[in-house]
């Protein structure tokens, strides 16, 4: 049997999930939007968003940016930025049976 | 170069160049970590060694010689001769082949590369022994470091390797010829892979196990499949005994056997393959002083970052403890790196896939109905069986299944167990799913080739959702 | 029963039992539609009968019989012999079981099966004439259609089929002896799969071909391992010529043909097989009573609910245009079903897999790097050799590639081109991740099973990323 994954069962992407703790927000707290309650990335960063409000990152994941300074990193936030409104309306996926 | 005199610095020291240690090497220098590589033995480790590809490698060719041979009813005649030697040298030439790969991978990533034994002198400190009489040592300084040193096979009080009579798997690995009959002590995954490959060349294989069934952690469903098709091979079963000594017997081994309520037995055979499990090797490299105790298994425990107890000190791969899997080091490895190179990587995933290259060859990911249900989930479940797959029928394979186990509320999909030909491969597909939050929806509506065996995983899902197309829905 | 007398009415009238037709009838019946499938022939139609399925079982055992007797590297010294007699008989019992297994779904859900050929009357009537002399008909009202009467290989002009000298595909799943020699029309899919098959089980094998290479929408880097494979079976290759008649010549056929430029030539060979492609059969049931007006290439036009430009009238699968795959045929019997059932279905797929089953095999899913360009995209491609794969080494194969797709700036999955064993398998996964909107990432995260040909899945998107393990990053 395979173990969960340490930081807990969340129906998010992998990317989904690296973002979280890019942003300093614990995924396991944010209510997904998505096709039953898949979180999504804008899910992510909107409790970012709310936390960045309230000056307060939770203290689980490191600050993204400085020290992350690997193409890769910086490439992946940039394009989720734009991939927000994207992913807003996948929602629709539900309309469909079977 | 002065012997015994050298003194490197390096930011990331990793000790032991298997799965864990090369990739985790490998991913530090594409993140331009300053990192450093020791391997005692040979790079890639177990696993391209003496474990998942020697041993599937063999497997391959066993089955082709077994398939080819038991296809008369298909219009296929055929006569198929192994030569063991052959075989062996072919499998030397693919561990060749990788293991210079990995050397090549590692130099082109800018891992300094070190052939010796570790052992750690302080937290900053190893000293690097040299293979071989008066190779003498050197010794490295470190920031950090990444204890990958693998594991061995449990040895058996009473039935202790020898390398002729009592062999380990690594011994059957390099076997110059077949030998007629072998006693497996231990029925789990590696006993069952070695197993069924030795039938099928021609071996009489006795497999003794203590539990009652063999395969643990899978469900009878499945492990009655693997037993079914062991025995039509010509495999015998022992199950509730354990080994407690042996002595030799003509040319061949009996083992002494007994069960827990003191009933004796014994077998006679060529040789005794032990095959009862591995333990960590966390003492080969001195982590005591590191400030590090193992854990009586000799694996370490690490967190979700894959450190240790002790700041800037990582383990990965079976050193780290289950599941001793060459992917789930990889992984680990990977993330070590990461973690040292300052990115917010974590050991996050949702699920380790497994398989178990038996026949039929089995592939599971996630969890089972059981574990769903213990998870808190109301699981359900969807299934197609393979006789319902015309892939599976032009392969002359009907037995076996794909299972997809989902929350019925959600549809999330959390686990996939799939048994029959390419189960390792199809369940790749699952554990994406999984990974992804998924749910049975998304797989019933992707497109999947005809003729496939990956249609079954779709119709397995479309199945839990009461719309399968190719077999009757509950 | 009365014969030629009896009138019954249906909600849903489906016109032809194929992988169209019965999935369409299927899904149907478990959604509460009336509904009554009527097939002229045999159910399963081409794709069970003399399509996907009789072609991969003859190809299985062909492979086989190639494999093991190309193995003697590897310490298996093997002597194979195809009794094609056995081997065709073993097809029809696979073929029996899944027609008569379509038979027993349709069924258990509730279709109402009619055997005949039906015609349509009017917008709500057919007449279905019952097989055999003095069967009689009898007549059906109906709600709504589906039109599924699949396809028929093109005949060319002067080289038309006469089951003897000039074959279709058909009769060549049908063979009773291994020809010694044929000369093939077309080097599209099923020219080239025939062909390879026909070379393993030891035919000489020449193919015309009137492009300049084979399996057109395929990249040269794909369809040149498929050649190379070919010619090393003994397959020789003829390109930029159009078959223009036939002799007989001795037990034999003398095939003549021509270049643009009006140069002539000749093949000679026990028998000719023509394999240039697939028409509609929109012309096997009057769909001009329904006012509908087949394409030239009797296919029928159809909208994102598989509607036909007349109301409560479908067309599915081949008969409906390109792609013809059975799989293709599924997704829109599954839709035409669902939508008279009055669901909000629609054909809204990203992408249809292909695959082509030759040697090497062949996977593909979405778009390649040209065709993503093409659609205005700025595609990063990732890329993992097989030969940097455990997996493949230990199976004795180290041509081919896994190749990715994705968008630069967003990561997104757009394509995948897989080429070796199991490529029909390992596009399962990319085809999800583009339905899913999945990104490189997300791919490369998941962990895959070593050692399985999915881990180059894995390693291709992490490539694309800069951060393969396994193989060199650009
Ligand atoms: C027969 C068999 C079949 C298997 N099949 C599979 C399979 O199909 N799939 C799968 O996922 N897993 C399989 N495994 C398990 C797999 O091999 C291991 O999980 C994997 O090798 C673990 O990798 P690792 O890097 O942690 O350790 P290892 O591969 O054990 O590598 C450890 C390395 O560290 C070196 N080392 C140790 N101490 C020191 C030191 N002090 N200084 C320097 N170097 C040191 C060793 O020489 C060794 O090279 C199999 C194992 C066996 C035995
Ligand atoms: C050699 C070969 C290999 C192939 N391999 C593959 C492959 O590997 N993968 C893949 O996806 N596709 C493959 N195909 C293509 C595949 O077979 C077709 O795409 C598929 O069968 C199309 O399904 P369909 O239901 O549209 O039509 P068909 O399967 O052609 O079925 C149509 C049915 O309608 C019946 N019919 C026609 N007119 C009437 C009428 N008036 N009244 C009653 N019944 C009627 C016919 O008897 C027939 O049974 C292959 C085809 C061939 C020839």
């Amino acid at each position: 049997a395979a173990p969960t994954g340490a930081d807990g069962r969340v129906f998010a992407a992998p990317s989904t999930r690296r973002l979280a703790r890019e942003l300093g927000v614990d995924i396991a707290a944010v209510d997904g939007s998505g096709p039953g309650g898949r979180v999504t990335e804008a899910d992510v960063r909107a409790a970012a968003d709310a936390t960045d409000t309230v000056e307060s990152g939770a203290d689980d994941a490191p600050p993204s940016g400085d020290d992350a300074d690997t193409d890769d990193t910086d490439d992946d936030v940039r394009s989720a930025v734009r991939r927000v409104d994207e992913e807003a309306d996948d929602g629709g996926s539900d309309a469909t049976p079977d | 170069m002065v012997v015994g005199d050298i003194s490197t610095g390096t930011e990331l020291l990793v000790v032991g160049g298997g799965p864990g240690g090369y990739v985790a090497a490998i991913r530090a220098g594409q993140l331009d970590v300053d990192v450093t590589l020791v391997e005692a033995d040979a790079y890639g480790g177990t696993c391209l060694n003496e474990g998942c590809i020697p041993s599937k490698a063999l497997i391959h060719v066993a089955t082709l010689a077994d398939e080819v041979e038991s296809a008369e009813a298909m219009g296929l005649h055929a006569r198929a001769d192994v030569d063991m030697q052959g075989l062996v040298d072919w499998k030397d030439g693919v561990v060749d082949q990788l293991t210079s790969g990995v050397e090549k991978l590692c130099k082109a990533n800018g891992v300094s590369l070190v052939e010796g034994r570790a052992e750690f002198v302080d937290g900053e400190t190893a000293r690097i022994a040299h293979g071989g009489e008066g190779q003498g040592s050197e010794t490295v300084t470190f920031d950090s470091a990444v204890i990958a040193t693998g594991s061995r096979p449990i040895e058996l009080p009473g039935v202790e390797f020898d390398g002729e009579h009592i062999l380990d798997s690594s011994d059957v690995l390099d076997l110059r010829s077949v030998p007629e009959s072998m006693t497996v002590v231990g029925g789990g995954y590696i006993g069952m892979e070695l197993s069924t490959m030795l039938a099928k060349l021609g071996c009489d294989v006795t497999i003794v196990e203590m539990l009652d069934d063999i395969l643990p952690g899978y469900t009878e469903d499945i492990t009655r499949l693997v037993r079914n098709r062991a025995e039509s091979l010509g495999v015998a079963f022992s199950f509730g005994e354990r080994a407690t000594g042996w002595e030799p017997a003509g040319d061949g081994v009996r083992l002494d056997t007994e069960t827990e309520d003191g009933e004796t037995a014994s077998y006679t055979a060529e040789n005794v393959l032990v095959a009862v499990g591995r333990e960590g090797a966390a003492d080969t490299c001195n982590v005591e002083a590191l400030g590090l105790e193992p854990r009586n298994d000799g694996t370490l425990e690490t967190d979700a970052t894959t450190q240790t107890s002790v700041d800037g000190i990582y383990a990965v791969g079976d050193v780290a403890g289950e599941p001793m899997l060459a992917h789930k080091a990889y992984r680990e490895g990977h993330v070590a790196a990461e973690v040292v190179a300052g990115e917010p990587s974590r050991l996050d995933y949702q699920a380790i896939p497994s398989a178990v290259f038996t026949d039929p060859e089995i592939g599971t990911v996630g969890l089972t109905e059981a574990e769903a249900e213990a998870e808190g989930f109301d699981p359900v479940v969807g299934e197609m069986p393979l006789r319902a797959s015309g892939r599976a029928l032009t392969l002359g394979a009907d037995e076996g299944f794909v299972r997809i186990v989902a929350d019925a509320e959600t549809g999330f999909v959390l686990g996939g167990q799939i048994v029959g030909p390419e189960a390792a491969e199809l369940v790749a597909e699952v554990g994406l799913a999984i990974e992804l939050g998924a749910r049975l929806e998304d797989i019933a509506a992707t497109v999947h080739t005809h003729p496939t065996l990956s249609e079954a995983v779709a119709e397995a899902a479309a199945n839990a959702r009461d719309s399968a197309i190719h077999t009757l829905n509950r």
